[in-house]
């Protein structure tokens, strides 16, 4: 039962993921596609911890905290950097 | 196919593409972006070349005990090295981003076609 | 493996994450310019992965501590980063489906000045 | 393990599509973005793999570190090229 829903879940991440690349690929403006970095990074965060979750180790879960703590310094920086135009 | 060989596969193709974009872009900034996707790609091979499969990373916790670990770790050496080259990595495209930026104060231009004192 | 109460509950509540990880990702894609991606993209996809981290601890309950740590930096991290790219997006004057009918920040521009 | 398998190969054509993304697009700035891209999704393949601790610096070297030093750069640049 509960294994269904797992295997449920991973393809809900995944349709995700699949449709957040597609706007980084085709968003329009560069702001755009920092935005669907931004959301990558996050869904990244889900796959380590149902990564960790399927293999039962707990020291994956150090990088899901790296990543929740690092990931918004790119972010935060390329967004500074094109608020000046283009 | 297994995940060491899919792993492989993808290192050397990301080898090749940032090898090809440094030798054809014209910008400095774009040459280095493609020696950061070139490293990238070293990394990857040589934590492949490390994997042995069914078997779980080398720290040991309650899930794998000191008296198994001999047979359940993958091998942590390849892991330490590639630890090392992505912090040389990190140093080597700060050197480079420092000379680009010194350059362009000097010349006014990041195009490679406008230096030309060492071409013969 | 997993057989227990909470097990079914955990998993129900990570399935309940994924479910508004993929419509965050389905408005990313549909919604008509950037300012409404921001929302989509960033609280829909919040929500989501705080959803599977609490379902996550509900079926390794010993992983609760490291999981509320993660938690807690994505409670402090995701609307910081929402909210310099809402400001990027204004400053460089992206373009906003005509539908939008008031621009509060526009209007209180020049007290902020 | 199949499972694995299958979320590696998925990654690996996304990481793929996002190097051929940094040498074909025409703005620096997304170029930049791709290359921290393929260090996003370099990493997660490092988790696979078995190598936590080489996801853990990857994360935080390859896709914040460079991707912070590359905007610095490039900040700096265009305020020297516009005085």
């Amino acid at each position: 039962m509960a294994d269904v829903l797992l295997i449920l879940a991973g393809c809900l991440v995944f349709a995700a993921f699949a449709l957040a690349a597609w706007r980084f690929v085709k968003g329009p403006r560069a702001l755009d596609r920092v935005v669907a970095f931004d959301v990558l990074t996050i869904i990244s965060v889900t796959g380590i911890v149902l990564a960790a979750l399927i293999t039962g180790r707990s020291i994956y879960l150090d990088v899901a905290l790296v990543y929740a703590l690092l990931s918004f310094l790119g972010v935060i920086v390329a967004a500074r950097y094109l608020e000046g135009g283009e | 196919m297994m995940l060491s060989q899919i792993a492989m596969a993808l290192g050397f193709s990301l080898i090749l593409l940032g090898l090809y974009g440094a030798l054809t872009n014209r910008d400095i900034i774009r040459m280095i972006v493609s020696f950061t996707i070139a490293s990238t790609g070293v990394n990857v091979v040589l934590v492949s070349v490390g994997y042995l499969p069914g078997r779980s990373a080398p720290i040991l916790d309650e899930a794998v005990p000191v008296a198994e670990a001999a047979t359940r770790i993958t091998d942590p050496v390849p892991q330490a090295l590639v630890l090392t080259a992505i912090v040389i990595g990190l140093g080597v495209t700060a050197l480079m981003l420092a000379y680009a930026y010194r350059l362009f104060r000097a010349r006014g231009s990041l195009d490679i076609s406008d230096f030309t004192e060492l071409k013969w | 493996m997993m057989s227990g109460f909470f097990d079914t509950i955990g998993a129900l509540m990570m399935l309940g994450g994924a479910l508004f990880l993929a419509l965050g990702g389905l408005g990313l894609v549909r919604m008509p310019d950037i300012y409404n991606r921001i929302q989509a993209g960033t609280k829909a996809t919040t929500l989501g992965t705080l959803m599977v981290l609490v379902g996550a601890a509900l079926i390794m309950p010993s992983w609760s501590i490291k999981l509320l740590l993660i938690m807690l930096f994505l409670m402090f991290t995701n609307p910081l980063s929402s909210q310099v790219l809402a400001r990027a997006a204004h400053r460089s004057d992206a373009p906003m489906t005509p539908e939008t009918k008031a621009d509060r920040l526009d209007e209180d521009a020049e007290d902020l000045a | 393990m199949t499972a694995l398998t299958l979320v590696a190969a998925v990654l690996a054509v996304a990481t793929l599509g996002a190097a051929l993304m940094a040498l074909t697009t025409r703005s620096t700035a997304i170029a930049v973005l791709s290359a921290g891209l393929v260090s996003l999704f370099a990493s997660v393949l490092f988790l696979l793999l078995a190598a936590p601790d080489v996801a853990m610096t990857e994360a935080a070297i390859g896709s914040g570190l460079t991707t912070f030093l590359f905007f610095f750069v490039l900040g700096r640049i265009r305020r020297e090229g516009s005085k």
